[in-house]
C-alpha cells in the first residue's frame, strides 16, 4: 500500500501520502485476542472507514490509535515516524482527536466550555499567568475562542453555546462532541460510530458535516460505522474486520464484492 | 520460644480481634452501600443512638425528659421500672426498624436517582440530626451498659500458654469480651449471608445490589429493600454499639468508632461483607504490629490511627480494586 | 418577648453594649454536649449552683446580685472564642474556661481586655508566674504540681525511695497529656525510677496496644493523664489485664464517678488525684434546700456532690471570695474586672474561712501573690470504692516538690515573655 | 426589571466571558466590595470580628480551596484539617525563624509549603478514585496531626506543645498577637480572601479550570482529548492546598492566635469544610462563600435565638441546634440537591424572566 502517489478524487479532494500506518497490530486482553495481526494505513485527506460486525475489534483498534490500549505486538507509524508507546494525552498532542461511541461529553460544563476543552492541546499559558488572567491568559483565551466560534458557526450550534451539555438532546450532543474534536484542529480525526442512534434526518446532517470537515479543513478522518449505506457513500477506502482479523481492505466497491466480507455480514458460521 | 516472639504472636491475636470489632462497624456501611450506593456517614452515630436507646429502655428512662421538663416545667426522669435486657434489645431493634422506615420515607425516598455525593451529604445531615435527637431523648451523660457481658483477660488461656516461653512470658492475653465479639460477629456475618442466600428478601436485596433497574423490572420494591437494609444496618449498629459500649460506657465518643471502620472499608471494599471482615483483621493486625515493632519503640507511639489509613492507602495504590474487587478494565 | 426579639435582631448592639446593668456578671463557659459533656456538665452545675446559693442566701456578693451567663462551648475552641466575645461586653468579671485549648486562646485576649482568667488545675502551667501572666491565675494547683504530688505520694508509699521502680505514664496524645512529661523526667532522674511513656491517640477508644505493653513490662505503677472516653477505656483495660488497681493513679481529670462506673466492680481500688476531696460538706445541704428545692438547679440536679460538681462549686467559691476581696480592697460593691484581678492577687484562703463557708477541707490553705498565681500546688489521693460508689479521700493534701517545679515554671514563662515581648513585673 | 440581559449586548469575547455577564450583578459585586472594604471596617467590633466575620472569611478561603479540588476537579478530600495544620505550622516556623520578614510573605510561603505537601499526598489520586480517595486522604489528615504533635521541632520545643503567634505588623498595624484591632484582623483576612477568590475565579474559567472539570466529569475522555491527568490532578491538589494552607496560617496567626494541632485541625475540621462546599454547592465559588456563611452563622444565630431570645437551657439549645442543622441539610437536599449556589442560580433565573415567566 505504501508508496502510492498522491491523487485527486472525483469530487476534487486532494489525497496525499500515508499519514498513519498500523503494522501488524495484535492486542490481547488476558487470553482473548481482540486484534490479530492487523495492518492498514490511513492517507492524508482521505475518509477511511473501519467496519465489521459487533465484537470485531473496531473500537479496540480506535483505542489503539488513540493510545488508550497498548498493543502487545505491532507498530504504529504516524507521519512517517514510529510512535513510541504513549499515554492518550500525548497522542492527542500529536494531533489525533476523536469522538466516542457512547458520547463522552463533560456533562457538568456548558457547550462552549466543552468545545474549548478541545483547544487544551493548543493552550500554553502557565499557571501563574492564568492566575493573573489579564494579559497573556486572556489574550490566549480570546484567540482560541475565535477558533471555537468558527467551529460553532460551522456546525450550526450557535444557539446552544451557553447551555449545559446535560440538557441537550442526543443528536445535538453528538454534534457538540464533533465540535470538541474539531476544535483541536486535528491532523487525524477518529469518529467512533458518529451516527449511532440517529434518525435519518440527523444522519444526513452528520454525513454532510463529516464531508464538509474533510472538504473544507482537509482533515483526515477515520470512522467506525454500522450503517453500511452511509459508510459506502462517505468513505474513500474501507477496512473490514471480523473477530479481530482483517478480512478486507479497499475502495467501497472492492469491499462490497469481497466474498469473505459478504460471509461475515451474512453470518456464515466460522470454523 | 523467645518471649518477644510470643508477645508478637499475642499482638497478632489481639489485632485480629480488634479487627473484628472494626469490621462490626464496617459491616453496617457495607450493607447500605451495597444495596443503595449510599455512603452512610451516620453509621457511627447510629451505633451511638442504638446503644443509648438500649440503655435508656433498660433503665426505664423517659425519652425527651429534659425537653419536656424545659417546656412544661415538669420534673420527670424515669418511669420507675427496669426492662430486662432481652426485651430491651428487642425493643431497640424495633426502634431501629422504625428509624430505618423514617429515613427511607422522609429522606431517601425523595432522593432516588441522585448522585452519590448528594446521598452522602444527606447522611451527613442525618448524622447531625440523629446525634441531636439522641442527646435530646436520652441525655448526654456516660451510661453504663449492664448486659453482663464477660470482661477481662481469660485466665484459662493465660495459664494454658504461660509455659510456652521463659520467665518473661506470662501467657497469652485474650480478652473475653473480644472473644464474645468475635463470636457475635461470626454469627452475624453467617446470619447475613444466609439471609441473603436463602430468603426471598435476601435474594431481592442482592438483586437490587446488582442492578436497580433490573430489580425494579422484576417487581422488587426498592423502597422495601432499602428499609430492610437500613434496618439491618441499624441492628449491626446496635451490636457494634453494645460491644464498644461495654468497654467505654455508652457515650458520645461511640459515634467516632466509624473512623476506625473507614480504612477497613477501603481495604475490604465498600461492597464486600467478607471483605469487611478480612479487611478488619488486616487493619487490626497491621496497626497493632506496627505499633509493637516500630511505633512505640521508635516513633513515640500513638501511631495506630494514621498507620491504619496509611496501610490501606499503600495497599490501594498497588491494588486499586481492593481486596476482593475484580480487576478494573477501563473502557470508553 | 417582643423587646427580646428586637434585642436579638440588633445582635451587634446587644453584644457590645450593656455594661450598664449593675449585676456582677460571671460567664460560665460550659460544655454539656460533645465528647466531654460528661465532665463539663457536673462542673458547670456546681459552678452555677454556688452562685445561685449566694444569690438566694446572701443576696449575692457584698449585696450585689450575681448574674451567671452560661455559654455552651462543646469543648470547641472556636465556640469558646465566640462565647468569650459574646459575654465580655456584658461586663464579665472572671473567666473559667474549663478547657486547656480555650485557655490558650483567652490568655492573650483576656490580657489585652484586662479581664482575669482563672484556670483551675488546667491550662497553661507556667501562668503560675504572675509577673509574666498578670491576668491569669491557676491556683490552687497545676499539672506539674500534680505530677510531683503523685510521685511524692508514691515515695511515701515506698518508704521514701523509688529507686529501681518503673512508672508508666499513659497519656492523651495532646498538649494536655504531654504536660507532665517534663516534670516526671526530672523527677525520674532525681529519684531513680524508670519512666515509660505510652501515648494514646484521641479519642482513645482503642488502647489494647498500650495495655498489652503494660502487661508485658509490668511497671510498678501506672500514672494516667486522660480525659473523655480515654479514661473509661483505660480503667477497663487495666482491670482486663489484671493490673493491680491500687497501683494505677489517674490525675484529677481522670478521677470522677463517670470515669469508673462503666467498668463496674472491676474499677474498685483505682486511685486518682484530686484537689477537692468529696466529703459531705454542709454547703451541699444548703444548695439542696435553697437552690435545688426551689427549682433553680442549673442542670437536672443529679450531680450534686459528685467530684466534678464539687470542683465547680470550689471554683465558684474561689471566684466569689476574690470578688469579695476586691470589694474590700476597692471599697465598692459593683466591682470591675480589673478590681477582681486585684482581689484574686490578694486572695487568701484559710481553713477558718472554708469552714465558715461550709466547705471545711475542700482545698488547701493558700495565699496568692503577684509572683505566685499558682497557689500551694497541693493535691490529695483518693480511691474508688466500687461497692459504695464513692471516691474516698486516702490522704491529706500532699505538697509538690517546689524545687523541681519552680525552675520549670520560671523557664517556660521566661520563654513566653521573650516570645511575646513582655517585661515581667507586677501591675 | 433591572435584572435583565436584554439590551446588554456583548461586543467582544472578553466581555462575554466576564465573571458577571449581567450588569446588575456587576453593580452588586462592586457594591459588596465597597461595603466590605470601606464600610465594615469602621463598624466591626470584637464580637463581630472574632465570632463571625473573621472565621467566615477564613473558612471561605478554605472552602474555595477544597472546592477547587473537590468541586472542580472531582477529587474528594478529607485531609483539609491536616493541610490547614501544615499552613499554620509553616507560618509559625517562618514567623519565629525570620521575624524581620513581613507576615504577608510568611502566609503566602506557608501556602506554598502546603501546596507542596498537598501535591505529595495527591499522588495516590492517580490510582485511587471516588470515596476510596476520600478515605485515603484521611491518611494525610491523621499522619500530619500526629506528626505536628510528636515532632517537637514544629512547636519550637515549647513545654505545652501549643504554638502561639507572636505580634506582627503590616504597615505599622498589628495584625497578629493580642493587641490586634478587630478591623485589622478583618482587613487582612478580607484582602487574602479577595485575592484568593480572584485567583480561583481566573484559574477556574481558563485552561486549567477546564482540564480540572474535564477530569471531574469523565477522566478517561479528558485524557484522550489531551488532558494530562497527572498534571491536572496534582495542580488541583497543589492549588487547593495553597489556599487551604493560607487559611490555616490565617486561622492560627490572625484568628485564634494560639492553637494545638489535634484540637484546631482535627478530623472535624476536614468534615466541616467539606460540609461547607457540599451545602454551598460543589463547583461554585459562590457556593464556597454561601456554605462557609451558612455553617458559621447558623449555629450562632440558633444560639442567639434559643438562649438569648427564648431563654432555654444552653444544652437543650445545643442539642436542638444539631437537630435543626441536620434537618435543614436534609430539607435543602430534597428541595434542591445542588446546594445553596443552585438555589441562588434558580432564584436569579426566575428573576431574569420575571414578570413574564414563559
Amino acid at each position: 500500500m505504501d508508496g502510492v502517489a498522491p491523487y485527486v478524487t472525483a469530487d476534487g479532494r486532494q489525497i496525499g501520502g500515508v499519514l498513519m500506518d498500523m503494522r501488524g497490530i495484535t492486542l490481547r486482553f488476558g487470553g482473548v485476542e481482540a486484534i490479530k495481526n492487523i495492518s492498514f494505513d490511513i492517507r492524508e485527506g482521505e475518509i477511511r472507514a473501519i467496519i465489521g460486525p459487533n465484537g470485531a475489534g473496531k473500537s479496540s483498534m480506535l483505542n489503539v490509535i488513540s493510545g488508550f490500549y497498548h498493543p502487545q505486538d505491532g507498530e504504529v507509524w504516524f507521519r512517517g515516524e514510529k510512535r513510541p508507546p504513549m499515554k492518550p494525552y500525548q497522542v492527542a498532542r500529536l494531533g489525533i482527536a476523536r469522538t466516542f461511541q457512547n458520547i463522552a461529553l463533560f456533562e457538568g460544563m456548558s457547550v462552549l466550555d466543552n468545545i474549548m476543552t478541545g483547544r487544551l492541546t493548543h493552550m500554553k499559558t502557565g499557571l501563574l499567568a492564568q492566575a493573573i488572567w489579564k494579559g497573556k491568559a486572556e489574550a490566549e483565551e480570546v484567540a482560541n475562542r475565535e477558533v471555537v466560534e468558527k467551529i460553532i458557526d460551522f456546525l450550526e450550534i450557535q444557539a446552544i453555546r451557553k447551555t449545559p451539555v446535560g440538557r441537550l438532546p442526543y443528536g445535538l450532543k453528538k454534534r457538540v462532541e464533533l465540535a470538541r474534536a474539531l476544535a483541536a484542529e486535528p491532523k487525524l480525526l477518529l469518529l467512533d460510530e458518529p451516527m449511532a442512534g440517529m434518525n435519518v434526518e440527523e444522519k444526513e446532517d452528520m454525513s454532510r458535516f463529516i464531508l464538509d470537515v474533510n472538504d473544507e479543513f482537509g482533515t483526515t478522518i477515520a470512522l467506525i460505522e454500522h450503517d453500511m449505506g452511509v459508510v459506502m457513500d462517505l468513505s474513500d477506502r474501507v477496512v473490514v474486520m471480523d473477530y479481530g482479523r482483517k478480512i478486507g481492505d479497499g475502495t467501497p466497491d472492492e469491499v462490497r464484492n469481497n466474498q469473505e466480507v459478504i460471509d461475515a455480514y451474512l453470518g456464515v458460521a466460522h470454523e | 520460644m523467645s518471649a518477644d516472639f510470643l508477645y508478637g504472636i499475642e499482638v497478632v491475636i489481639n489485632g485480629l480481634m480488634a479487627g473484628v470489632l472494626y469490621a462490626l462497624v464496617a459491616l453496617g456501611f457495607v450493607l447500605i452501600f451495597k444495596a443503595s450506593g449510599i455512603f452512610n456517614f451516620a453509621q457511627g452515630v447510629m451505633a451511638l443512638f442504638a446503644a443509648l436507646t438500649l440503655v435508656g429502655i433498660m433503665e426505664g428512662q423517659v425519652p425527651f425528659a429534659h425537653l419536656i421538663n424545659a417546656v412544661f416545667g415538669t420534673n420527670i426522669h424515669h418511669f420507675g421500672w427496669q426492662v430486662p435486657a432481652i426485651l430491651a434489645i428487642f425493643m431497640t431493634v424495633l426502634v431501629m426498624i422504625a428509624f430505618a422506615w423514617a429515613v427511607q420515607h422522609f429522606v431517601f425516598r425523595h432522593l432516588v436517582g441522585q448522585e452519590p455525593i448528594i446521598l452522602f451529604m444527606a447522611t451527613i445531615g442525618l448524622a447531625y440530626f440523629l446525634e441531636g435527637v439522641g442527646d435530646l431523648m436520652w441525655g448526654s451523660s456516660i451510661r453504663t451498659l449492664a448486659l453482663g457481658l464477660p470482661q477481662g483477660g481469660s485466665l484459662w488461656v493465660e495459664e494454658m500458654t504461660s509455659g510456652l516461653g521463659g520467665d518473661d512470658f506470662y501467657g497469652f492475653f485474650i480478652d473475653k469480651l473480644d472473644m464474645v465479639a468475635t463470636l457475635v460477629a461470626l454469627v452475624l456475618v453467617a446470619g447475613l449471608v444466609a439471609f441473603a442466600q436463602y430468603t426471598k428478601q435476601g435474594r431481592a436485596m442482592r438483586a437490587v445490589a446488582d442492578d436497580h433497574q433490573a430489580a425494579l423490572s422484576v417487581g422488587i420494591s426498592l423502597s422495601y429493600i432499602w428499609v430492610l437494609v437500613w434496618s439491618l444496618a441499624g441492628i449491626v449498629a446496635l451490636v457494634a454499639g453494645i460491644m464498644w459500649g461495654a468497654k467505654s460506657g455508652v457515650q458520645f465518643s461511640l459515634s467516632l468508632i466509624a473512623l476506625k471502620a473507614l480504612p477497613v472499608l477501603m481495604l475490604g471494599g465498600f461492597t464486600s461483607i467478607p471483605g469487611a471482615i478480612v479487611g478488619g483483621m488486616i487493619i487490626g493486625v497491621g496497626e497493632k504490629l506496627f505499633e509493637y515493632t516500630i511505633g512505640a519503640p521508635y516513633l513515640g507511639g500513638a501511631t495506630e490511627n494514621w498507620f491504619a489509613y496509611m496501610l490501606a492507602l499503600v495497599f490501594l495504590v498497588f491494588r486499586p480494586q481492593g481486596l476482593f474487587g475484580e480487576r478494573i478494565i477501563e473502557r470508553v | 418577648m417582643k423587646m427580646k426579639t428586637l434585642a436579638a435582631m440588633a445582635l451587634a448592639g446587644s453584644m457590645a453594649a450593656g455594661t450598664a446593668m449593675a449585676d456582677l456578671v460571671i460567664p460560665d463557659l460550659s460544655y454539656r454536649t460533645g465528647p466531654y459533656a460528661a465532665g463539663g456538665t457536673p462542673f458547670s452545675d456546681g459552678y452555677q449552683d454556688y452562685f445561685a446559693l449566694l444569690n438566694a442566701r446572701d443576696g449575692g456578693i457584698g449585696g450585689e446580685a450575681v448574674r451567671v451567663i452560661e455559654c455552651e462551648t462543646a469543648y470547641n475552641t472556636e465556640r469558646g472564642v465566640e462565647c468569650y466575645e459574646a459575654t465580655k461586653g456584658e461586663g464579665a468579671l472572671i473567666y473559667q474556661p474549663l478547657s486547656t485549648g480555650i485557655t490558650y486562646q483567652l490568655i492573650p485576649r483576656a490580657t489585652a481586655d484586662n479581664i482575669p482568667l482563672h484556670t483551675m488545675g488546667y491550662g497553661r502551667t507556667s501562668a503560675a508566674n504572675g509577673e509574666v501572666f498578670n491576668w491569669v491565675f491557676n491556683y490552687p494547683a497545676n499539672y506539674w504540681d500534680a505530677a510531683s504530688v503523685a510521685v511524692n505520694y508514691l515515695l511515701d508509699e515506698n518508704g521514701g525511695s523509688l529507686d529501681g521502680k518503673t512508672i508508666a505514664l499513659v497519656y492523651h496524645n495532646s498538649a494536655y497529656g504531654k504536660e507532665p512529661i517534663r516534670t516526671l523526667e526530672e523527677l525520674s532522674a532525681m529519684h531513680g525510677f524508670t519512666l515509660t511513656q505510652l501515648a494514646v491517640d484521641h479519642p482513645g477508644q482503642e488502647q489494647k496496644s498500650q495495655w498489652l505493653q503494660i502487661r508485658r513490662e509490668r511497671p510498678d505503677y501506672v500514672l494516667m493523664w486522660g480525659w473523655g472516653v480515654m479514661n473509661q477505656v483505660a480503667v477497663q483495660e487495666a482491670a482486663n489485664i489484671g493490673f493491680p488497681m491500687e497501683n494505677f493513679i489517674g490525675n484529677w481529670w481522670a478521677g470522677a464517678e463517670h470515669d469508673v462506673t462503666p467498668a463496674g466492680m472491676a474499677a474498685n481500688g483505682y486511685k486518682s488525684l484530686n484537689m477537692n476531696p468529696v466529703i459531705d460538706y454542709p454547703v451541699l445541704a444548703e444548695i439542696q434546700s435553697l437552690v435545688h428545692d426551689a427549682g433553680n438547679a442549673a442542670g437536672d440536679g443529679s450531680h450534686l456532690g459528685s467530684v466534678l460538681y464539687v470542683r465547680g462549686m470550689y471554683a465558684a467559691m474561689l471566684a466569689a471570695e476574690a470578688i469579695a476581696k476586691a470589694q474590700e480592697i476597692h471599697g465598692v460593691a459593683n466591682v470591675t474586672p480589673a478590681m477582681v484581678r486585684d482581689g484574686m492577687e490578694a486572695l487568701e484562703i484559710t481553713n477558718a474561712r472554708m469552714t465558715e463557708l461550709g466547705m471545711e477541707g475542700i482545698g488547701p490553705e493558700f495565699a496568692v501573690t503577684c509572683q505566685n498565681h499558682g497557689g500551694a500546688g497541693q493535691g490529695l489521693v483518693q480511691q474508688w470504692n466500687a461497692s459504695s460508689g464513692v471516691w474516698e479521700p486516702l490522704t491529706g493534701f500532699i505538697s509538690p516538690d517546689a524545687s523541681v517545679i519552680a525552675p520549670l515554671v520560671a523557664e517556660d514563662s521566661a520563654a513566653f515573655a521573650a516570645e511575646s515581648g513582655i517585661t515581667p513585673g507586677c501591675l | 426589571m433591572l435584572y435583565r440581559e436584554a439590551g446588554d449586548f456583548k461586543t467582544s469575547y472578553q466581555a462575554d466571558s466576564q465573571t458577571f455577564p449581567i450588569a446588575f450583578d456587576r453593580w452588586r459585586y462592586w457594591a459588596v466590595l465597597v461595603i466590605a472594604f470601606c464600610v465594615v471596617p469602621f463598624f466591626v467590633n470584637a464580637y463581630w470580628a472574632n465570632a463571625i466575620l473573621v472565621p467566615f472569611l477564613i473558612y471561605a478561603i478554605a472552602a474555595i480551596g477544597l472546592n477547587i479540588l473537590t468541586g472542580y476537579c472531582g477529587q474528594v478530600s478529607l485531609g483539609t484539617g491536616g493541610f490547614m495544620a501544615v499552613g499554620a505550622y509553616a507560618c509559625y516556623k517562618l514567623m519565629t525563624s525570620f521575624p524581620d520578614v513581613s507576615i504577608v510573605i510568611h502566609i503566602i510561603l506557608a501556602g506554598g509549603i502546603t501546596a507542596a505537601v498537598g501535591a505529595t499526598f495527591g499522588l495516590p489520586s492517580l490510582r485511587i478514585k471516588g470515596f476510596y480517595l476520600a478515605v485515603a486522604t484521611l491518611a494525610a489528615q491523621f499522619f500530619l496531626v500526629w506528626m505536628f504533635n510528636k515532632v517537637a521541632w514544629f512547636y519550637n520545643y515549647s513545654a505545652s506543645g501549643q504554638i502561639t503567634a507572636p505580634e506582627r505588623f503590616v504597615a505599622g498595624v498589628a495584625v497578629t498577637g493580642p493587641n490586634t484591632a478587630p478591623w485589622a484582623q478583618y482587613m487582612i483576612c478580607l484582602v487574602f480572601l479577595t485575592v484568593c477568590a480572584l485567583i480561583a475565579r481566573n484559574l477556574t474559567r481558563g485552561t486549567i479550570g477546564r482540564s480540572w472539570m474535564a477530569i471531574r466529569d469523565m477522566d478517561i475522555a479528558a485524557e484522550i482529548i489531551g488532558v494530562n491527568p497527572l498534571k491536572a490532578k496534582l495542580t488541583a491538589f497543589a492549588v487547593s492546598s495553597f489556599f487551604i494552607g493560607i487559611s490555616g496560617a490565617l486561622f492560627f496567626a490572625v484568628y485564634l492566635g494560639a492553637v494545638e494541632v489535634g484540637e484546631a485541625f482535627g478530623i472535624q475540621k476536614s468534615f466541616l469544610v467539606l460540609f461547607m462546599i457540599i451545602i454551598g454547592g460543589l463547583g461554585s465559588l459562590f457556593g464556597s462563600f454561601a456554605g462557609a456563611a451558612f455553617l458559621v452563622l447558623l449555629p450562632v444565630a440558633l444560639k442567639v435565638i434559643g438562649v438569648d431570645v427564648l431563654g432555654w437551657p444552653t444544652d437543650l439549645v445545643a442539642h436542638l441546634q444539631l437537630v435543626i442543622v441536620g434537618g435543614l441539610i436534609m430539607f435543602f437536599l430534597i428541595k434542591e440537591p445542588h446546594g445553596l449556589a443552585q438555589l441562588w442560580r434558580l432564584a436569579k433565573e426566575k428573576l431574569r424572566l420575571w414578570p413574564f415567566p414563559y
